[in-house]
């Protein structure tokens, strides 16, 4: 990565302590990282609700500030000046702590992820592992503020949200992983460098032009892939028609029903915050992060500050355009119940899943390998890089759309026995 | 109101149930074979409205049975009559199902036991609540419950 | 069975709660999401509807009918009417007929608009299907108040006819309305029937079936879906139905699909009926109310002779009827409201053990109530 | 099943299970999209219209109201001699459903005699329902539905108006209502010159006429109930406390005439108003009535003094 040019590298001190440079870093990266969260948070409001407006015939918010886009600050005024209600038989430490435990693992996973060309706060190697794990342990919190609240709306809601969360996290983390076998690496900070190229070649051809086009979601492995992750995140994010431990209609407000004023508030950030940093994962790991038209001709013209921008600002629109579909979603369609939920997860997602993994697989060894490794039966140590790629594709892509058509077949099967009413 | 040849069939087919056969007026007793009859033989396979009214000047209780038939048609009356004091009539709820809440609801407001109904308690009340409102002679206290409430 | 011990869980859905429709509680025996047995708890927006009627003159509760089903007081007030004047034998003129008719069917589609807008909305939709009802809704409000002047307490029935006649402005606004209602139809039902969630929501959800649904004393789409033809507009014709050309939509499970189904059908029924009327309102004679009535003073004054009668209309949730007796003085002896949403909630019960909680504000948004009417 | 074979039924079609796999959802979401393409282009004016923005920016954005709307009773007064067309013929009183109108008669100065006029009007703004069965009654057409909806306030007590916050001149009306006022303007005005001719002095004449016109200002009402100000920290305004005692002595005074809505009585006669005959249960218990509401009015006086 000689490329990279990390953040904390910019602020170098001359004569200050090793280790009061590195503090002082991870606190300018952690606040900018932080204030933008809230900001981006703030605008996804406003962007949501304006948007669904229209999509209803209204207008939506458009009182305070030009269009209404302060709203979601006087929204949040208001949130700061209600009154902070714990139920008297609430369990006092585990009410109060669970808004913090849903909100933290969220603003971890935002370090990791790389925002831009040479912008990424931590490079850790095993980046996806890392969001794994972390972004499993918000469910705590979840739970924490079912339990605590002793109300059996948010006790059903958070027996909700875990088994969602545990359902989804399985098929989420495979269609990651088809990827981490296509790069090679769990480095989140990489995957976009080999997104660059043409799309579905990347950079094999040689003399093709770098358009930064070559994302994973042009191959059939990344599509596939792509759309369980985004299905995944629909879920893990808690958003339509996956909100279901939050069913307003059902359960008043899931885990949330006993939270007012500020830790409400902590919820609704996290909420929001968990939605856009799953958007940008998706951007990252199948739409090319921050790859994008132009961002390595800026690089090679020796702009690279210029490169970095534009490429942040790729990253973010496409974030952002993942964002505007799950509020087109919202709009138009209600949730699934829970039971359809889970069959939804273990019947559709994670056979396809796997199925993916097993296309993954067959790409790596169809692009990559030699004959000798396929024991002398595929003879395609002849074939340029692009033809091997273009016979992968071919054959993940029949074995894709086979598997697909498959699992929709055996899924028509007719519905469970009805209830009837007793005569 | 009434559908003549219904009511004359039912008239004729239970001769001894009715206590005034022009009006179509049952004795309590004969009420479940009556709706049975009216349910089984006439088609009236719909219970539509169960109605209790105070007759004060003689001192009884009139249930009104409203009956329809998916087929069409007017809507066929019988009704039978019990003591203000001791209200009670048979149920008629294994008979037409729909017949639960509309009881309750006679039960409720007009103090009429239904002998035979599987949950008879105030419906629309609070269940401490005395007296039936919708009995001519419930004294009408204006707004008492707002803020009378506690005196008297 | 489980191997493990589970304890029931108990739940109040209401009196507070975002899908009872009003101050309505159910309580509701969990095993796990499964539901055990659930109770209707009513009375929490109870009035007294009756005993104010019955110390009131005739006239005098024409506005508090109003306020029982207060999304269609246009219905309402057409049962109330039809009760008195069959009580007291009033005549209703030809066009008064066809002017009480043409707001029943403009009732019938805002009815079931934001019915099926909220069902979906109980489902878990953010407000879309119900914005789309709400924006026609709004439409029809605009028409009853031109004619009324209110949108939604409307007031304008009375004893043999009603209170005014259509405004000059109101024909017009009306063909506009018309010809925008298909598209609507159309649109409404694109963005819902085939969508894959709402279906597998609602099929082979809350089913009641066909030879039960009777003897439930459910009517209106909740009978309808169950595959009952029945429908008071025709079983017992009141008004101009009886010349009026629909069909009855039915459905064949009895399931929530079916009621959604049978609602989108009945608009476009209502549709059908309002062009029906529109072709044939210039033509009609009498006025807008029998003129010996005409005289509000005669309204007030009004005396039925002693007796009792029962009126039903086919109101948008089900059988609307209205018993009143007599007793020759100007206050109804003993006044009775059949309302279609508390009646139709007796198999609530049974229909729902077995589902999940998620399928019990499904189901109940199917059965389309309205606490007014409950509660009474 | 045997309803396919009956005659005008339809059996509803439950759709057809090949075009599931999704293909549902995403003409959904179709349709959502055309509606956000829609919603920036032209409002939604003409009721064919089915997309486009229906809302309207309400403060700023007023639709017309039609002529029939109703909302609220308001009293007519004559623009020229500022004479009001009420009688006080107690019509409005007795057929008001929710019993929110109390009227006394006045009397003649000199003789003490009944005259066709009133004393006092009170209506009660939070408990009145617009049915507008007050203006259907009303033989002088002199008691109208105003169109003015904006009348919410902090507290209750401004919504008990009394005569001048009722009155209106009849230009107001007829700006409102003017093919109403137009059939209904030669009888009105006629019936006004008769009851004018049996009221003396400023009987009749409507208080009102100091206060700013009320046609200018449509929450007139309310700022007449309240003058100067809301009553601050829930100390009632001594007018309003006033306005409260008086209520409950006319509905105490009223209470056993006009228990029973008497069919046809007609325009009250001089004298106290006599209703039909009165139910010897029911005089007694709108008594008591009368006094438990007179009670409460006090009982929330002291609290809102505490």
């Amino acid at each position: 990565m000689n490329r990279t040019i990390v953040i904390s590298q910019i602020l170098v001190i001359e004569q200050a302590p090793g280790w009061l440079v590195a503090a002082l870093n991870h606190a300018i990266i952690a606040g900018v990282l932080l204030i933008g969260g809230a900001i981006t948070m703030m605008l996804q409001v406003w962007v949501e609700r304006r948007l669904i407006a229209r999509m209803q015939d209204r207008l939506g918010p458009n009182r305070v500030g030009p269009e209404g886009i302060l709203q979601s600050i006087a929204d949040g005024i208001k949130m700061f000046t209600k009154e902070d209600i714990i139920p008297r038989a609430a369990d006092r430490w585990v009410h109060l702590l669970a808004p913090i435990v849903a909100l933290a693992p969220i603003a971890m996973m935002l370090a990791v992820l790389p925002w831009g060309r040479g912008l990424v706060a931590v490079d850790l190697e095993v980046g996806v592992l890392y969001i794994a794990a972390v972004s499993s342990i918000s469910g705590v919190g979840l739970m924490m503020a079912g339990w605590g609240s002793r109300n059996t709306f948010a006790l059903l809601g958070a027996m909700r949200s875990i088994a969602q969360l545990i359902a989804y996290e399985i098929p989420l983390i495979i269609a990651l992983l088809g990827i981490v076998l296509l790069t090679g690496g769990m480095s989140l900070a990489r995957m976009p460098e080999l997104q660059a190229g043409i799309p579905l070649f990347g950079s094999s051809i040689p003399g093709a032009p770098d358009l930064g086009l070559g994302w994973f979601i042009f191959t059939p492995v990344g599509l596939l892939g792509g759309i369980i992750f985004f299905i995944c995140a629909l879920a893990e994010g808690e958003r339509t028609p996956f909100d279901i431990p939050e069913a307003d209609s059902e359960i008043v407000a899931g885990y949330m029903t006993e939270y007012s004023g500020m830790k409400f508030a902590v919820f609704y950030i996290a909420q929001y915050l968990l939605n856009f940093a799953l958007a940008v994962l998706s951007a990252v790991v199948f739409l090319g992060g921050w790859q994008g038209p132009g961002v390595a001709w800026l690089a090679d013209a020796g702009l690279g500050a210029a490169a970095s921008l534009l490429s942040l600002l790729w990253l973010l629109l496409k974030a952002w355009g993942l964002f505007m579909l799950m509020v087109v979603i919202r709009a138009a369609v209600p949730r699934l119940r829970v039971d359809q939920l889970m069959s939804f997860a273990w019947k559709y997602l994670l056979p396809l899943a796997l199925v993916n993994v097993a296309s993954a697989a067959l790409w790596v060894g169809l692009t990559e390998w030699s004959s000798i490794e396929w024991g002398n039966l595929l003879p395609v140590d002849g074939l340029a890089p692009w033809q091997r790629i273009g016979v992968a594709a071919l054959v993940t892509a029949v074995i894709n759309l086979g598997a697909t058509r498959w699992v929709l077949r055996i899924n028509r099967a007719p519905a469970a026995a009805p209830v009837v009413v007793p005569a | 109101m009434s559908d003549q040849p219904a009511a004359v069939r039912l008239t004729a087919a239970l001769p001894a149930a009715w206590r005034d056969a022009a009006r179509l007026e049952a004795h309590a007793a004969d009420l479940p074979a009556v709706a049975r009859f009216v349910r089984d033989r006439l088609g009236y396979a719909m219970l539509t409205n169960l109605t209790a009214v105070d007759d004060l000047a003689r001192g009884e209780i009139e249930v009104v049975y409203h009956v329809v038939s998916p087929a069409g048609g007017a809507p066929l009356a019988f009704r039978a009559r019990t003591p203000r004091a001791a209200a009670r009539l048979p149920s008629l709820v294994a008979c037409w199902p729909g017949a639960e809440l509309q009881e309750r609801e006679a039960y409720d407001l007009f103090g009429v036991t239904f002998d035979g109904h599987p949950d008879l308690r105030r419906i629309y009340l609070w269940d401490d609540f005395v007296g039936h409102p919708m009995r001519r002679d419930f004294p009408r206290q204006g707004d008492k419950y707002i803020a009378g409430a506690g005196e008297e | 069975m489980s191997a493990h011990e589970s304890q029931l869980l108990q739940v109040n859905i209401g009196p507070q709660h975002p899908s009872t429709h009003g101050v309505f509680r159910m309580e509701v025996t969990l095993d796990g999401e499964t539901v055990v047995a659930l109770r209707p708890v009513f009375g929490y927006l109870h009035r007294n509807h009756e005993q104010l009627a019955e110390a009131s003159s005739y006239i005098q509760t024409m506005p508090y009918t109003d306020r029982l089903d207060y999304f269609n007081s246009m219905t309402s007030n057409y049962g109330y009417a039809l009760a008195v004047e069959r009580l007291a034998g009033i005549e209703v003129p030809q066009r008064a007929s066809y002017i009480r008719a043409l707001m029943s069917e403009l009732t019938r589609i805002l009815n079931h608009a934001t019915a099926i807008g909220f069902m979906i909305n109980d489902m878990g939709a953010w407000h879309t299907a119900l914005q789309f009802g709400m924006r026609e809704r709004e439409k029809i409000l605009d028409l009853f108040e031109m004619a009324s002047g209110a949108r939604m307490m409307c007031n304008y029935f009375r004893f043999g006819g009603v209170v005014r006649d259509l405004p000059p402005e109101f024909l017009p606004y009306f063909d506009q309305l018309m010809r925008g209602l298909p598209a609507f139809f159309d649109e409404f039902e694109q963005l819902l029937r085939d969508n894959e969630i709402i279906v597998a929501r609602s099929s082979g959800i809350g089913i009641l079936p066909r030879d039960v649904a009777a003897g439930y004393s459910v009517t209106g789409p909740v009978l309808r879906g169950s595959g009952v033809p029945y429908d008071i507009r025709r079983a017992e014709p009141y008004g101009i139905y009886g010349e009026l050309a629909f069909d009855i939509p039915v459905g064949s499970v009895g399931d929530v699909y079916d009621r959604t189904l049978v609602r989108f059908a009945e608009m476009r029924q209502s549709y059908r009926i309002l062009q029906q009327i529109r072709e044939r309102l210039p033509d009609t004679g009498g006025g807008h109310i029998n003129p010996a009535l005409a005289n509000f003073g005669k309204q007030k004054a009004l005396r039925p002779p002693a007796g009792e009668a029962y009126a039903r209309v086919e109101s948008p949730k089900g059988e609307l009827g209205f018993y009143l007796v007599s007793d020759g003085s100007t206050q109804p002896y003993r006044y009775k409201v059949r309302a279609p949403s508390f009646i139709n909630l007796t198999p609530l019960g049974a229909m729902c053990r077995g589902h999940l909680l998620a399928d019990v504000v499904v189901i109940l948004g199917s059965i389309d109530i309205v606490m007014g009417e409950v509660d009474r | 099943m045997s309803s396919e074979q009956q005659p005008g039924v339809i059996v509803v079609d439950r759709g057809h299970p090949a075009t599931r796999d999704g293909r549902g959802l995403v003409r959904g979401i179709g349709v959502v999209l055309r509606h956000l393409r829609d919603a920036f282009g032209p409002r939604l004016e003409r009721p064919e219209q089915t997309s486009g923005v229906f809302t309207v920016q309400y403060p700023e954005e007023r639709t017309p109201l039609p002529e029939a709307s109703r909302n609220l009773p308001i009293l007519l007064f004559d623009d020229d001699s500022g004479h009001e067309l009420c009688t006080s013929c107690y019509q409005c009183e007795r057929i008001c459903p929710p019993q929110v109108i109390h009227i006394t008669q006045a009397r003649d100065p000199a003789s003490g005699k009944a005259v066709p006029a009133i004393d006092e009007f009170i209506l009660e703004y939070d408990a009145c329902m617009s049915c507008g069965l007050c203006a259907e009654v009303c033989p002088f057409d002199a008691i109208k539905m105003d169109h003015a909806f904006e009348l919410s306030t902090a507290t209750r007590d401004p919504l008990t108006v009394d005569r001048v916050g009722l009155a209106r001149p009849v230009s107001y009306y007829a700006q409102l209502a003017p093919q109403a006022w137009a059939e209904a303007r030669d009888g009105a005005m006629k019936k006004l010159q008769g009851s004018r001719r049996r009221r003396t002095g400023t009987v009749g004449m409507t208080p009102a006429r100091a206060a700013p016109a009320p046609a200018d200002a449509p929450a007139a009402p309310i700022a007449d109930a309240a003058p100067a100000g809301e009553p601050a920290g829930g100390e009632p305004v001594p007018a309003s406390d006033a306005k409260a005692a008086r209520l409950a002595a006319i509905r105490a005074r009223n209470a056993a005439a006009t228990d029973a809505p008497a069919p046809d009585a007609a325009p009250a006669p001089a004298g106290e108003p006599v209703g039909g005959e009165p139910m010897p249960a029911g005089d007694a218990k709108a008594a008591r009535l009368a006094a438990i509401r007179a009670r409460n009015a006090a009982r929330q006086r002291e609290g809102g003094d505490a």
